[in-house]
């Protein structure tokens, strides 16, 4: 089966073609079409997980073609089938066919409808690439194909100028980061002399410390553009202006996770360079906590999300760089069900709603009470709720759980201190969201009331495959914690980190507790004290949401009273867009205006001066001529008066000039004759 | 026997008179009446030159001046007459029909 | 004697030329040059070119000044005599020539010519001047001369082109 | 099939076909001048394909040669040949030549026998350019293109033709004046110190060039850089590029993008770095200088553009750049990418400019502030400009990305290890692609997305057959290039790796020759 791995792509790309060529043809069948694709991808992904997972594993090169050669270089377009890019593909098939069967029911009589299922197997045709690449340049391929899709997706609703921009800066966004991490496939090509995988960790070991740390940080700049990381996450806010599963399939499960599934993948390098994990465990943190706190105050039910996606890639950042890799994958996974759920969820919601006047379908503020109208949707999104806030035994607990104790045991207490109070602020604000959206009175306008109703079958079924798997999806590979299945099966793909062996000394405690708890008895140790902060932490915030939104509900208002200028600064989510535009866009906008001025005037006019001054020369040596040359020179400005004026001396058109002139030739040649 | 520099120095000033005549009058007429003049400075040159050494190549050349002479009229005249007919015109300098 | 009618014909010729080129009226002109044409036939003779005074007289005189008076009268004249006569550039022009006649004055003052070989055919002699240049014309000079013939066709046809009115529009 | 004059042919059927065509059509019917020119181009180019099946990849060597003596007196030789480094302009050149002539077929509506044929006129020039192994011959290629492209901008172009058509032929001419003064020194120098046969044949030349002191081949090397620089074009010479691509009519953008601008940098392949290989290392940084100057700049001024033509203009300045970059890494990566660049710079911009002009025709304007909402009304149209876009602005899997990827792995290559100043190169280079994101992607959403508000562009109708049949060729080129360019690169390969190892292998100069620029004649005897 593994050798069929080509096909995985292949069945998006015929997806592409025949929905990208057909268009007009396949119309409403365009998402059948896509979804089958999507089905039969999924498919062969199902059979070669079967084999990797219950036969012996190992790592797989399918090559298909020799892409380039130049020198020294050598490129080929080939997959690599091993348990790390298994999980990946489990992910993005399984829950790219859900979305894709959603959208059939989403995007119903949308004009646009054949084109969007094009765009969405295009998607999946460069994520499939992205993570079966055996090489870094074909993962960039996949990497820019994303871009590519997300660009296109999030601008679907091209008419509407903020999607338009909203694509185009996320599109902009990410190039920058792709720039860091085209810089790094150079660095790693220079120093290593290959692009593949396999040679690449085989030279790894032999790089030096600064030039590894040097491939790890832009590496980086890649990621932090692809995963939304400070400071390049303002993308993805503004990216939920595309439609919702599309922000369910690219904006929180699968591309924007492309940059820790990078820097997994590279971990054999990251550990000859520490310097770059701790930049990178920094990072995620900071990015954790701020955008949680964003988060805890936005009425938009997709820019919560959106901002708790933020957060929530910044915990698997947090992972990468303290090592524990293997949690960071599993968060991956998890958070690929879960919050692609919540999206769907939402995304549901929304298309109930979708009678109620444009700005209110998405402001939780005109919602409230919808729990009767939509039981399924509310009880799948209660179960992402529970995973997300991190509530045994749902999937979030397990993983989120992995990171914290990965960077406590390693030492980084700071970055502890981070994700943990982030792990506050995620269960408080998304159970704001469960209260404002389900709970309480309905505020929906009166005219859209009616209209509420419980979404089809074609989208509740795919919320309840997700709901299913946000329960169990982690307790099953993930018991017990840092020891569970997942460690194992990823193990053989990723790199130990040394100067790490903290975190070993931890794994073994957290693990000997597990046991412990799990027979209902031992207490006292470091790991069993944190596996319960961490939940006292969970439920904390949600009695906190409680009490604010459905006990005491003038609490909000009266916080925002009495910290105006702190809530202004949420809710503006610390105006970096504003600063990034002051700073940055308009200062390059500036430079544009003046480089084409410099352009016109300084160099084109130097041009235009050259000519200019030849053409005072030739005036000059006319000066005889000038006597006879009709109307002589009137001022006239501009060029195209100095170029005919040129022709204007050198041509009077009169033959009599012309004979004078050679007149006076013949007078100097006897001249010269006489005088010789 | 005339001395060979009179015939010269006749050509020479026909010559002259001639081509002041064309540099310095406007009437297109005059212009290619002047040009005959010159033609003709010519022919006493050569006639001259031939007279000098004996050898009959001048006359014949001046022979071939007068047919050139011949189609520069003929066709000046024919210019002359077509821009008369079309632009009213007589005056070179009012023709500047080669300036671009 | 030679030298006197020589004084005697340039005279004629120069004075001539010089009304010619000052005349506003164009018929006069014409009529001046065809006078100077004639002087010089006479001096043609006197330099023992008797065929070029016999075409002097015919073909310039007679025929292409004649031409030049068909086409002065085809014109409308009167006008011209009425307009400025001297282009702008005169004073210029004329400087220019006197400087350059004063060099060839100065060129010719140094004289410095090869003596003058024996007069082989003149009036009365044998062979003529026409006989021996017939001779020359059709033998050494036949494809000059043929081109000179090709020449003058297409300048007629190139005149007849050139003034024929435009019949069909 | 080997006797057969086919470089020959391939070069001077379309002079032919312009010959008959001015003397046997009559102006009026104009079917009749289409049909034979698109003939002309199309046979020209089934002709040409043979230099793709026959070529021998495995040789570096020039192919397909032609050889005999021409002005015997002063040593000029007819010498034709191709290699990897010309081949593929061949190709290109009569490809486009095809496109160019179809898709003139209702933007000319005046002149139409003289136009197509001084583009046939035009197609020889070019073909000689790239083909002509000697410097003489060569040399009359090179100016003879600039006539008819002359005339092309100033008959044909747009409300400041005459400007352009001008400033194009005299700026170009001012630097090809100078190069001719290289060709004569680089001859005489032969004539007296090298082995003192008149010849003008590069393949001779070859082995003379870098035995020449430094001194002299610095003079060389700058009289060659103004003549190439300006055609290119690079950094401060440029302006006459804008200029001559508004005002140009279609086909004449698609040609100057296409091909014209390849003469420049052919140029420095062909002749600056094998020739004068010491003085070409010496000036490596002051190339790669303006070249990133050219990247970044092109890039910033084309953004701050509000007439599509003119900002695919600037944006050539900016590819250009980037195969400049890529000559002077001197190594094979770098020089591989540059050429497949030109190429591809040839397909996209080329592309680019043929999309802009079935717009003009339909709109009469090119205004971007006048379009918007487009993809409603031509979605053919505006999938063709996409997908064209983003070749251009190098997107994995098109072409435009495998040139600009292996450019700068060799820019990467040559300057960042060890770590110098040099690093700021492919550093910036790299910012440059940002920016090429950023201009494309601004100019298809303010021509494509948003409301359809101004009604002219309501009753817009999407591309004909006969265009999307010219645009086919180049988008399944852009699609070849990007997934499979094997086939290309193995073409250029050997070539390119003969021309790196001339470039490099002679030694390089010691820096006080360089330095000594003024005191080269006591630095002379020493060498």
């Amino acid at each position: 089966m593994i050798r069929y791995a080509w096909l995985i792509p292949l069945f998006p790309l015929a997806g592409v073609l025949i929905n990208g060529l057909l268009g007009s043809r396949v119309r409403d069948k365009a998402g059948h079409v896509a979804s089958l694709m999507a089905g039969l991808s999924l498919l062969v992904v199902l059979g070669i997980a079967r084999e990797m997972i219950l036969g012996p594993g190992g790592s797989h090169v399918v090559p298909v073609w020799t892409w380039i050669t130049a020198g020294s270089l050598s490129v080929s377009v080939s997959f690599l089938v091993d348990p790390l890019s298994t999980i990946m593909l489990l992910v993005v098939a399984g829950v790219g066919f859900v979305i894709h069967v959603y959208s059939i029911g989403y995007m119903h009589g949308d004009p646009g409808y054949p084109r969007f299922f094009t765009y969405l197997n295009l998607f999946m045709l460069s994520m499939l690439l992205l993570v079966m690449a055996d090489n870094y340049l074909l993962m960039f391929v996949g990497w820019e194909g994303v871009g590519l899709c997300s660009y296109l997706l999030i601008g679907f609703w091209y008419e509407k100028q903020s999607a338009s921009d909203a694509g185009k800066k996320a599109f902009i966004v990410n190039r920058i980061g792709d720039a860091g991490f085209l810089l790094g496939l150079f660095l790693i090509w220079t120093l290593t002399g290959s692009l593949s995988y396999a040679e690449v960790f085989k030279a790894a070991p032999q790089l030096a410390a600064p030039a590894a740390t040097a491939i790890g940080l832009l590496l980086f700049i890649g990621a932090m553009g692809k995963s939304a990381q400070i400071p390049l996450y303002v993308w993805l806010p503004d990216a939920m202006e595309g439609p919702t599963p599309v922000s369910a399939l690219i904006h929180a499960a699968t591309m924007v996770t492309a940059g820790v599934y990078m820097v997994a993948r590279t971990s054999p390098v990251y550990v000859q360079g520490p310097g770059a994990l701790e930049v990178i465990a920094l990072v995620g943190a900071l990015t954790a906590i701020f955008s949680a706190s964003i988060g805890l105050v936005q009425n938009d039910i997709k820019r919560v999300m959106a901002y708790s996606t933020v957060s929530q890639l910044g915990f698997m950042f947090m992972a990468m760089g303290v090592g524990a890799f293997a949690s960071g994958i599993f968060h991956l996974m998890t958070h690929a069900f879960f919050k692609g759920l919540l999206f769907l969820g939402a995304g549901s919601v929304i298309h109930a709603l979708h009678h109620a006047p444009a700005a209110q379908q998405q402001d939780m503020r005109y919602m409230g009470g919808l729990r009767s109208k939509m039981p399924v949707t509310y009880w799948c999104l209660v179960a992402a709720a529970l995973a997300l806030a991190g509530v045994p035994p749902f999937a979030g607990f397990w993983s989120k759980d992995e990171i914290l104790a990965g960077a406590f045991f390693s030492g980084h207490y700071v970055v502890w201190g981070l994700g943990t109070a982030a792990a506050l602020m995620t269960a408080f604000y998304v159970f704001r969201m469960i209260f404002m959206t389900f709970h309480g009175e309905m505020r929906v306008d009166h005219h859209a009331r009616e209209h509420i109703r419980e979404s089809p079958a074609v989208m509740t079924v795919p919320l309840v495959i997700l709901a299913v798997l946000s329960v169990v999806g982690g307790v099953l590979p993930g018991f017990p914690p840092d020891a569970g299945w997942i460690h194992k099966f990823l193990a053989p793909s990723l790199a130990k980190a040394p100067g790490h062996a903290a975190l070993d000394e931890g794994v073994r405690v957290v693990k000997a507790a597990a046991q412990a708890g799990a027979q209902g008895g031992g207490h006292g140790t470091a790991g069993i004290a944190l596996i319960v902060l961490a939940i006292a932490v969970a439920l904390g915030g949600i009695a906190l949401a409680w009490r604010m939104y459905l006990r005491d509900t003038a609490a909000p208002a009266r916080l925002e009273r009495r910290f105006p200028g702190l809530y202004r600064l949420l809710l503006n989510k610390y105006y970096v867009d504003e600063i990034y535009q002051a700073c940055i866009v308009e200062p390059i906008y500036r430079l544009m205006r003046a480089l084409f001025d410099f352009d016109q005037k300084v160099v084109d006019g130097a041009v235009n001066g050259s000519s200019f001054l030849t053409v005072w020369f030739s005036r000059i040596s006319g000066i005889f001529d000038l006597r006879t040359v009709d109307g002589a020179v009137n001022g006239t400005a501009g060029v195209i008066g100095f170029f005919s004026q040129l022709f204007k001396f050198i041509q009077s058109g009169m033959v009599q000039n012309y004979l004078f002139v050679m007149l006076l030739g013949v007078f100097l040649m006897v001249s010269a004759y006489l005088f010789r | 026997m005339v001395p060979l520099t009179h015939y010269l120095a006749l050509g020479a000033i026909l010559f002259l008179i001639g081509a002041a005549g064309v540099l310095m009058r406007r009437n297109a007429i005059m212009i290619l009446l002047s040009i005959e003049l010159m033609l003709n400075s010519v022919n006493i040159t050569f006639v001259g030159f031939a007279r000098q050494w004996a050898d009959l190549t001048g006359q014949v050349f001046a022979i071939f001046v007068i047919a050139v002479a011949a189609c520069e009229a003929a066709v000046g005249l024919a210019i002359l007459i077509s821009l008369n007919r079309d632009r009213q015109m007589m005056n070179v300098d009012e023709i500047n029909l080669l300036k671009w | 004697m030679e030298l006197a009618f020589f004084y005697l014909f340039a005279a004629g010729i120069v004075g001539a030329s010089l009304l010619m080129v000052t005349r506003a009226n164009v018929i006069h002109a014409a009529l001046l040059l065809v006078l100077a044409f004639l002087f010089m036939a006479g001096l043609f003779v006197l330099a023992g070119a008797e065929f070029l005074a016999g075409v002097q007289i015919l073909i310039y005189a007679g025929g292409i000044m004649v031409l030049y008076l068909f086409s002065i009268m085809l014109m409308n004249v009167g006008v011209a005599v009425r307009l400025r006569q001297w282009h702008r550039q005169s004073v210029l022009a004329l400087a220019a020539a006197v400087l350059l006649g004063a060099e060839v004055w100065a060129v010719l003052g140094r004289g410095g010519y090869p003596g003058a070989k024996a007069w082989g055919w003149g009036l009365g002699q044998t062979p003529g001047n026409v006989e021996a240049l017939g001779e020359v014309l059709y033998t050494k000079f036949l494809f000059p001369f043929e081109v000179a013939s090709i020449l003058l066709l297409a300048a007629m046809i190139g005149a007849i082109v050139l003034a024929k009115r435009e019949i069909t529009r | 099939m080997s006797n057969l004059p086919l470089l020959t042919l391939v070069t001077f059927l379309p002079a032919l076909g312009a010959v008959i065509l001015m003397l046997f059509f009559q102006k009026e019917r104009t079917g009749a001048i289409k049909a034979f020119a698109t003939g002309v181009a199309a046979v020209d180019f089934l002709v040409s394909l043979p230099l793709w099946t026959s070529f021998d990849t495995a040789q570096a060597g020039f192919q397909f040669v032609e050889k005999a003596a021409w002005i015997p007196s002063i040593g000029v030789s007819y010498f034709m040949g191709v290699d990897g480094i010309s081949v593929l302009l061949v190709l290109l050149t009569t490809l486009t030549m095809v496109v160019s002539v179809v898709c003139s077929f209702t933007a000319i509506h005046e002149r139409e026998k003289e136009y197509y044929v001084c583009l046939l006129l035009l197609a020889t020039g070019m073909l000689g350019t790239f083909i002509a192994l000697d410097l003489f011959l060569f040399y009359v290629f090179f100016e003879i293109t600039l006539v008819p492209m002359y005339f092309l901008i100033g008959i044909w172009g747009g409300p400041r033709k005459l400007y352009a058509a001008i400033k194009f032929f005299l700026f170009t001419l001012f630097g090809s004046v100078l190069m001719l003064l290289g060709i004569l020194a680089l001859y005489f120098v032969n004539l007296k110190t090298g082995t003192g046969k008149l010849t003008f044949d590069i393949a001779e030349l070859y082995t003379v060039g870098p035995k020449i002191p430094m001194q002299l081949q610095v003079w060389i090397f700058l009289a060659f850089f103004i003549g190439f620089a300006i055609k290119v074009p690079m950094f401060p010479f440029h302006t006459w590029l804008p200029d001559a691509h508004v005002e140009a009519p279609t086909a004449g953008s698609v040609i100057l993008a296409g091909i014209l601008l390849k003469m420049g940098t052919y140029g420095f392949v062909r002749f600056v770095l094998p020739l004068l290989p010491q003085a070409s290392q010496a000036f490596v940084p002051f190339m790669v200088l303006l070249s990133v100057i050219g990247i970044i700049y092109g890039a910033l001024v084309s953004m701050a553009q509000t007439d599509v033509k003119k900002l695919v203009a600037y944006s050539s300045v900016s590819h250009l750049g980037f195969v400049m970059l890529g000559v002077f890494a001197l190594n094979d990566q770098g020089l591989l990418g540059a050429q497949l660049q030109m190429l591809n710079h040839g397909i996209s911009t080329g592309a680019l400019f043929l999309l802009v002009g079935i717009v003009y025709e339909r709109r009469h304007t090119r205004m971007i502030s006048d379009f918007g909402g487009l993809s409603k009304v031509v979605p053919v149209y505006a999938t063709i400009f996409a997908i064209t876009m983003l070749s251009s602005m190098g997107l994995p899997g098109l072409n435009g990305f495998v040139g600009e990827f292996l450019i700068l792995v060799g820019a990467f290559k040559a300057f960042a290890l060890p770590l110098t100043y040099q690093l700021y190169a492919p550093a910036f280079a790299v910012i440059g692609i940002i920016l090429g994101a950023a201009y494309m992607l601004w100019l298809f959403q303010r021509m494509f997305f948003g409301t359809l508000d101004n009604p002219a562009n309501q009753k817009l109708t999407d591309c004909t057959a006969r265009e999307v049949a010219y645009m086919l060729p180049m988008v399944a080129l852009m699609f070849w290039i990007g997934l499979y360019p094997r086939p290309f690169l193995a073409r250029m390969e050997a070539s390119v790796s003969r021309v790196v190892k001339m470039a490099t292998l002679a030694q390089a100069p010691s820096p006080a020759s360089v330095a000594g620029l003024g005191r080269g004649a006591q630095e002379a005897p020493r060498r």
